[in-house]
């Protein structure tokens, strides 16, 4: 009960947030009417080379032609709502965002050649989602494993070595690393492709849930874990069935189906996803050590090593436990960076993904599509935050107990 | 007349002097606890009624056990929390809710003496400066006489000698000689009222007595009263004049030491002396008297006499229905019990 | 066996860097701020404005790597030599002759010079430059290259139509060039295709036919043009038809210009630019600019970019931390909120709008990511930090004795934040440049000044392709900011240690 | 045969200031249903022991032997897995001095008692669960706690928490770390009648650790008193608290405010010693009002001692003015005579000085000879080594002790 309140009042909390984010974003896009100009500029031109293709309206008499030229022109500008005031506008805009109604693209489009800007986007959006969900969430296990492996040996060469390896890598954003990467492995050494989603010509895209396989799996392999490890005796076998399922997913991904496409496409993203994970693995395991080391001074650590537990018991029961939610927490800004962070990680990459889109948006100077991805961004954002929000009151019993 | 002078407080004159340096009747406390939509309505009843005067000179030890609101009752007596009922008298004038601004003049008659000696200095300073603070904040004094008034301090500590201690950072000092060093920042105003709130309960048995043995001197040299705020009844046995005993945010009992541990008339008082052991290794061939129970929750306090659940003798119908009044038993011994005699 | 932090900013700067990252730190920020100090005096201003105008580079060789790339390699590979003008010492020599024929003035001007060529490569490029006086009528311009093997070969031959009005000057307006790598088709220059062709059918070295096969040119034109470079400086045999073959002449070359001019006046110049294949310490890009110059001002600009911003932010930041959890109640929870509004909004892609729409300038920019860290992660551990201080007792001793809740805050309270912010500093820093970096990398950057991110983008821009390729206009700025960000991190962390005495030895 | 046999336990911490000599070869033992109470200041080592003894060791050990004998083995020379399948919890258990802290805040009561039988016995969830019950109902709490939270429990009754967890395994020895140490007087009294009534019912042995003597007494049979890392006084809880012999253990007990008497407590001036440079000789020379000759003086801690009277007013004009001291070797020190004063006129100064304030200034009996150099005086120190622990049942550690006495 308690949990759920406060769930609910951070939802509605975020919700406001997030639609005065998109506000913010509207106004700052089109400050100073400059998008409208853009806009007004384009539909002029259009409609001049329209006419100019017109043989009937070549004939018209100069004034004439300005006549009618003026009318088509305003009736499109009034039907777009351009000549609104723009106090009025960007509620509109605004709304129309929220309803993700994000318009039509001037100049991209997707690969089955619609111009909406929610078709493009969201046939990018999996692309991204995949891509930076693998890699943050490699990362994370990597990174906890290898900040819980630094706090046990705290204080050795390897602990040291490691904390400066993880302090100096995560300050560099992941597209540094992956110029770096690209250089190395796919010029240099030429073991990987240095980019884009597919070599070979893009298939007609499959229903993209097969993409996730890999995903799932993963989650139930460490699902599994944590309840063969955490519970006891009889939930053994729970945890054994849950992970069994999990390598068999795998297998039947990694073995059964033969999708040629999926398979090349998981090959690009190894790079990037290993640049991504490569720079964010360091705060993980930075943060996971501090907190860890920090736990293990308290004393109910102590406490449970008095009682005779097991070295291996002690850290994953009692310490990775309690240090868990302050993970959480302070990882939050890491994994919200992560997503506007793609947008030169994807540029570098090649990767078309919703980054790519942007870096495309901006070089063709389709605002539709930049105010749409923005509004996009926004919305991964809040998600993500709730998410965390979620996680963290199911981690701490003691939000648990005290809102009650 | 005391209403008159409230207004222009910080002129208050040395010719001006009340034998009770601090009077408070009936002095509240509570705290707003509510939670989320309950927000206000809910009250922590910290101090709940205390009626207690403080002479010049004199060390009144208030004892307690934790949450019985003996540290809340000593910051509402300095002013550091605005009480929420009840009258409050500072040398005879009526400080209750005075706005933090008039009370300047408080803030350098009235001091306090910390618990914790690991954070009762300011760490990042050194002792000169910690020392020098109150003078700067009350502009008293050029630098060089505040230098002078630095070492006059730190000597009446027994920091000896006052210039080698005078450029230690706190760090470089023992538990003992921090206290000290706050101690000495207490006297530095000369005030004529200090709160010591638990000051001692910190620091090693033998730190403490010459701790306590330190302040009873001050007392003595200086003309200082002093509130001892405590759990420990037998270092008010030996360092106080007065005793009173908090239960629950009241004062259950009060008077002369002598008196009121020499024939405790609450039967609280009785139990918590009872429940202390002095060294004796006949101790370990009894079993000890003590009180069943927790004290009370204190948003949701018992009717009647806080005790009344917890106590031996309560008479239902009595104990529980009426709340009971400090009643002068003994020559200046006070106990709120109706059963006592 | 309590180890309490250093309290104080200069005390924890002292133990910070007596620790081991905290001296690699120091040592490398050492580096960076005698760069960031010394890079004025070594490369002026000046300079660097001129990084747009492509005039100022155009004796550079074009998408070189560094001269010390040649160790790789293990050739020799060719600086750019540079034949100055006459006039200017090892310029051309000079010798104008004016007579008079039946009333008619006559002018001959040679202009000569040879250089010593001696690497294992072929030079990238050769341009000639020439500028010259003449009356009323067009002089008539011929060149020569004379080999160390004895062949004169001769180059091309021009009626130039621009005019100086004073030759000793070499004015951009007045130059005409004559590029033998890319001659252009209205170039006189183009000649030398042909003119080599003669020449080596004539040494027997190649024939006719087998030109044409080498080199086709369907059109009147070449379509693989030959490169002149090559076949000009390689040793006379038929190797020397594919660059790839080809051997370096090694010797003393010479180039003569011989101008017939009609008219009294008539006088010339010339300069000669053989374009090395390596260039300086990083190599150039691909309008020939000194990568170095870009390199060497990005420590600065990326240093006062990344401080400034750092500063700003973590002490605003700071302050309304500290502001938040020392008065709490409403003022906290305004500040709480922002800060999880702050969350919410995506920084970048909003800031990359605003690139675009607004074109800002490195000091707009700086100010608008201020604006977007107003609140942020420093916010919060201010605040915990100050929760915690708060708490301690001689915060309420001083209460009791009349300190203000202002001084408390500023005198008691923020100085023991210092250290924090200090570190918290240092590792925003890296945020700054990176961000920075990543503006001039999408090419919304200050066009007016090179930076580290800005170099990455213009070589991304020159096509994802050639990106990589040309590992030295990739890799140096990477470096630069990658050096300069873990220098921070590493200083970060040193504090961090010092910080938290319970990550590090009891 | 005693439950427990501690022999020259030793205990070392390295740390950036250098060794700290936390435990210094400590020895005691304890019969079954016995209790000793080890009494001392902060920092004297008494948490330390308890640590040691139950090999619960920091990251930064420097050295760690002794003998500790339980049940007749010595589980000292038992691997780390084998110590703590075997003789962890299952022989000696612990109460922990911060009850609050030692739960751990995210994990039921019931669950954080029941652990121990899973983990060294294999039992089952729900019979474990059944167990932690019983031990719950044992220490007097309520069935329903097992399923709260820490949190949720007042200070008394988490204490009683971690009571019963102590107790789950049927341990023969409990060490009680300050068990008290947190809670209010009454609620002190409940656990401490709660112990005693445990003592006597299961005949648990108990190391109980303590800073309070008169808490020491409640449950001692036997009391060793730890000063600097070492137990310099150990013996029957009748003896030790009516006619202590050590003088530091006199002191402390002087120490305490008594309820029941109006004597006036007394301070021991000065501070414990620092761990990492313990004083040569007898630890506790420095403080003791009885010191000696033998009792182990260095010339540095002369030399300190000699400043403070010289700059302390009260001694001013008796003190031979001095010039400079500096210490030639651990036991002796050359002293230059102040301005004017010849070295034979200043030997006669310093003797007579001597002569007269030795009493109180117990540092000048540590002198063995004043010799008059050309142009300082040498001061030579008697040479001693530290006191051994002398007695069979009841031991002190003070030249001033002898084993006849005992």
């Amino acid at each position: 009960m308690g949990v759920v309140w406060h769930l609910a009042k951070r939802a509605i909390f975020l919700v406001i947030t997030f639609i005065l984010a998109i506000y913010a974003t509207v106004v700052i896009a089109n400050g100073g009417g400059r998008v409208d100009q853009i806009l007004k500029d384009q539909i002029y031109t259009d409609l001049k080379q329209q006419y100019a293709r017109n043989p009937a309206f070549q004939r018209l008499p100069p004034q004439e032609q300005a006549r009618q030229f003026n009318i088509s022109y305003n009736s499109i500008i009034e039907a777009q709502g351009l000549n609104e005031p723009f106090f009025q506008k960007s509620f509109r805009y605004t709304f129309n965002a929220l309803q993700l109604n994000l318009g039509r693209a001037t100049q991209l489009h997707s690969s089955d050649l619609s111009m909406r800007v929610s078709d493009i986007i969201f046939e990018r959006l999996p692309r991204s989602l995949v891509l930076f969900t693998v890699a943050n969430v490699v990362a994370a296990v990597f990174g906890i494993w290898l900040g819980l492996w630094m706090a046990r040996k705290a204080l050795s060469a390897f602990d040291r070595g490691m904390t400066v390896l993880s302090v100096t890598t995560f300050v560099v954003p992941p597209w540094v690393y992956g110029i770096l990467f690209i250089l190395i492995f796919a010029y240099v050494f030429k073991v990987f492709p240095a980019g884009g989603l597919t070599s070979v010509p893009p298939l007609p895209p499959s229903p993209l849930i097969l993409a996730f396989p890999p995903l799932i799996a993963a989650g139930l392999l460490g699902a599994g874990y944590v309840v063969y490890a955490r519970l006891r005796s009889k939930y053994r076998l729970v945890g054994f069935g849950i992970l069994g399922a999990g390598a068999a997913l795998l297998l039947v991904w990694g073995l059964v189906l033969p999708a040629d496409y999926f398979k090349d496409m998981e090959w690009h993203m190894i790079l990037p996803a290993a640049a991504v994970a490569f720079s964010v693995f360091g705060s993980w395991s930075y943060t996971t050590r501090n907190l860890v080391l920090q736990v293990m001074d308290e004393d109910f650590v102590f406490a449970a090593r008095a009682k005779g537990l097991k070295e291996r018991d002690v850290l994953s029961r009692y310490v990775l436990r309690a240090a868990s939610p302050p993970i959480v927490t302070s990882l939050a800004l890491t994994l919200a960076a992560a997503w506007t962070g793609a947008i030169i990680t994807e540029t570098v990459f090649q990767y078309p993904g919703l980054g790519l889109l942007f870096y495309e948006a901006i070089s063709l100077f389709d605002a539709p599509v930049v105010i749409g991805l923005t509004t996009v961004y926004a919305l991964l954002l809040v998600v993500t935050v709730f998410l965390l929000d979620v996680t963290y009151s199911l981690l701490d019993p003691r939000i648990k107990a005290l809102r009650r | 007349m005391t209403t008159a002078l409230a207004e222009m407080p910080t002129e208050i004159g040395p010719e001006q002097h009340s034998s009770n340096i601090v009077e408070t009747d009936n002095l509240t406390k509570w705290f707003d606890v509510g939670l989320g939509l309950f927000r206000g309505s809910l009250h922590l009843k910290a101090v709940d009624g205390v009626t207690l005067t403080i002479k010049r000179a004199e060390t009144v030890a208030i004892v307690g056990e934790s949450g019985s609101g003996k540290t809340t009752l000593g910051r509402t007596i300095i002013r550091l929390l605005e009480p929420t009922g009840g009258k409050l008298l500072y040398d005879g004038q009526d400080i209750t809710h005075s706005a933090e601004k008039r009370l300047m003049w408080l803030r350098r008659k009235a001091q306090m003496i910390p618990q914790d000696p690991y954070s009762s200095v300011n760490p990042a300073f050194p002792v000169y400066r910690i020392l020098e603070e109150p003078l700067v904040i009350h502009k008293q004094g050029e630098s060089k006489e505040r230098e002078e008034a630095v070492m006059k301090a730190l000597q009446a500590v027994k920091l000896n000698p006052p210039t080698f201690f005078a450029n230690k950072y706190p760090h470089m000092l023992s538990g003992g000689q921090r206290q000290r060093v706050a101690i000495a920042r207490s006297l530095i105003l000369n005030p004529e009222f200090i709160l010591a709130d638990e000051p001692v309960s910190m620091l090693d048995a033998s730190v403490r007595i010459s701790i306590l043995r330190l302040l009873r001197q001050i007392q003595q040299q200086f003309g200082i009263a002093f509130l001892y705020i405590t759990h420990d009844l037998a270092t008010a046995k030996h360092f106080a004049d007065r005793i009173g005993i908090m239960y629950a945010g009241r004062l259950v009992e009060e008077g002369p030491v002598g008196s009121v541990l020499g024939e405790p008339l609450h039967p609280y008082a009785q139990a918590l002396m009872g429940a202390i052991p002095d060294p004796d290794p006949a101790n370990r061939l009894v079993v000890r008297q003590s009180l069943p129970g927790e004290p009370p929750n204190l948003v949701d306090l018992p009717t009647g006499c806080h005790f009344h659940p917890r106590c031996p003798i309560a008479q239902m119908g009595l104990c529980d229905v009426k709340d009971p009044e400090l009643r002068e038993l003994r020559p200046g011994h006070r106990v709120a019990c109706h059963l006592a005699t | 066996m309590a180890i309490s932090a250093p309290i104080g900013l200069k005390a924890a700067f002292l133990e910070a860097a007596r620790t081991k990252s905290g001296l690699a730190a120091t040592a490398m920020l050492g580096f960076l701020i005698l760069l960031a100090v010394l890079v004025p005096l070594l490369v002026p201003f000046d300079v660097v404005r001129q990084w747009s105008n492509p005039g100022q580079w155009s004796d550079n060789p074009k998408l070189v790597p560094p001269e010390w790339s040649e160790v790789f390699t293990g050739k020799r590979q060719p600086r750019t030599v540079i034949i100055p003008p006459a006039g200017q010492s090892g310029g051309f020599d000079h010798v104008r002759v004016s007579f008079e024929v039946q009333g008619q003035n006559y002018t001959i001007v040679v202009l000569k010079q040879s250089f010593d060529f001696q690497a294992d490569a072929f030079p990238s490029e050769i341009s000639l430059y020439m500028t010259t006086m003449f009356g009323s009528k067009s002089p008539l311009v011929r060149s020569w290259l004379t080999r160390p093997d004895g062949q004169e070969v001769q180059l091309f031959e021009d009626t130039p139509s621009l005019r100086a009005s004073n030759v000793s000057q070499f004015r951009p307006a007045d130059v005409i060039t004559y590029s033998l790598t890319y001659p252009s088709f209205k170039d006189p220059s183009y000649q030398v295709y042909a003119n080599v062709k003669q020449w080596l059918i004539s040494n027997n070295v190649t024939t006719s036919g087998e030109w044409g096969e080498l080199f086709p040119s369907p059109t009147g034109f070449y379509s693989n043009p030959p490169k002149a470079q090559v076949l000009l400086m390689a040793q006379l045999n038929h190797s020397m038809l594919d660059p790839r073959t080809a051997q370096v002449l090694k010797g003393k070359y010479s180039i003569k210009f011989e101008v017939d001019g009609f008219s009294s006046v008539d006088d010339a110049n010339a300069r000669a630019v053989v374009f090395g294949t390596v260039y300086g310490l990083i190599g150039t890009d691909d309008q020939r600019r000194d990568l170095l110059i870009a390199l060497l001002w990005g420590a600065p600009v990326a240093l006062a970019f990344g401080l400034a911003g750092a500063l700003a932010t973590v002490l605003i930041q700071t302050i309304l931390g500290a502001i938040s959890g020392w008065y709490g109640g409403a003022v906290d929870e305004l500040v709480q909120r922002t800060a999880d509004f702050y969350l919410i909004i995506p920084t970048l892609p909003i800031l990359i709008l605003i690139g675009i729409l607004y074109r800002p300038s490195l000091i707009l920019i700086l100010f608008i990511l201020v604006v977007f860290g107003v609140v942020g992660a420093t916010t919060k551990v201010t605040r915990s930090i100050v929760l915690q201080v708060k708490e301690e007792q001689f915060i309420e001793a001083a209460r009791s004795y009349g300190a203000s809740r202002g001084r408390i805050l500023f005198r008691y309270i923020l100085p023991r934040v210092m250290p924090y912010t200090f570190a918290l500093i240092a590792l925003t820093v890296p945020a700054f440049i990176f961000l920075e970096a990543s503006l001039s990398f999408l090419g919304l950057g200050d066009p007016n000044l090179p930076t580290w991110g800005q170099l990455l983008g213009n070589a991304y821009g020159a096509g994802p392709a050639i990106f990589y390729t040309f590992w030295w206009w990739v890799f140096f700025p990477a470096a630069g900011i990658i050096f300069t960000t873990v220098a921070f991190a590493l200083l970060g962390y040193a504090f961090d240690k010092v910080l938290n005495p319970r990550l590090r030895e009891q | 045969m005693p439950t427990l046999d501690v022999k020259n336990l030793v205990l070392w911490y390295r740390t950036r200031k250098g060794p700290v000599h936390a435990v210094d070869s400590i020895s005691f033992a304890l019969e079954p249903g016995q209790t000793i109470a080890l009494v001392g200041e902060s920092g004297s080592g008494k948490t330390s022991t308890a640590n040691a003894i139950l090999r619960l060791l920091p990251k930064n050990v420097l050295r760690y032997d002794g003998e500790v004998e339980f049940d007749g083995q010595n589980v000292m020379e038992l691997t780390d897995e084998e110590f703590r399948r075997n003789v962890r919890w299952r022989g000696i258990s612990m109460v922990f001095q911060g009850a609050m802290n030692a739960l751990n805040p995210a994990v039921r009561v019931g669950f954080q008692v029941a652990e121990p039988l899973m983990v060294h016995y294999d039992v089952d969830r729900d019979e474990a669960a059944d167990q932690a019950l019983d031990v719950l109902r044992k220490v007097g709490l309520p069935a329903d706690i097992a399923r709260r939270y820490p949190h949720e429990l007042s200070g008394g009754m988490k204490q009683r928490v971690v009571i019963a967890m102590s107790l789950i395994l049927k341990p023969k020895v409990v060490i009680l770390d300050e068990p008290t140490s947190a809670l209010d007087v009454m609620t002190q009294t409940n656990i401490i009648n709660l112990l005693k009534d445990l003592k006597n019912t299961d005949r648990l042995s108990y190391i109980f650790i303590t800073h309070d003597l008169g808490l020491a007494s409640e449950l001692a049979d036997l009391v060793g008193i730890m000063y600097a890392g070492e137990l310099i006084e150990v013996g029957p809880a009748d003896g030790v608290f009516v006619r202590p012999k050590h003088p530091y253990t006199g002191k402390l007990l002087a120490s305490v405010p008594r309820l029941r008497s109006e004597e006036a407590p007394d301070f021991i001036p000065g501070a414990p010693p620092d761990l990492t440079a313990p004083p040569p000789g007898c630890r506790f020379h420095l403080r003791c009002p009885v010191s000696f000759e033998k009792c182990g003086w260095s010339a540095e801690e002369f030399i300190a001692q000699m400043d403070l009277l010289q700059s302390s007013g009260e001694a001013k004009d008796k003190v031979p003015s001095i010039a400079s001291m500096s210490a030639k070797s651990p036991t002796s020190l050359l002293i230059k005579p102040g301005a004017n004063g010849s070295v034979s006129d200043f030997v006669q100064k310093l003797n007579a000085f001597v002569a007269a304030t030795s009493e109180k200034n117990r540092f000048l009996k540590s002198i063995e000879s004043v010799q008059g150099k050309t142009k300082s005086v040498e001061v030579k120190l008697y040479e001693t080594t530290p006191p051994p622990i002398v007695g069979t049942e009841w031991r002190a550690a003070c030249w001033l002790v002898t084993e006849g006495a005992a």
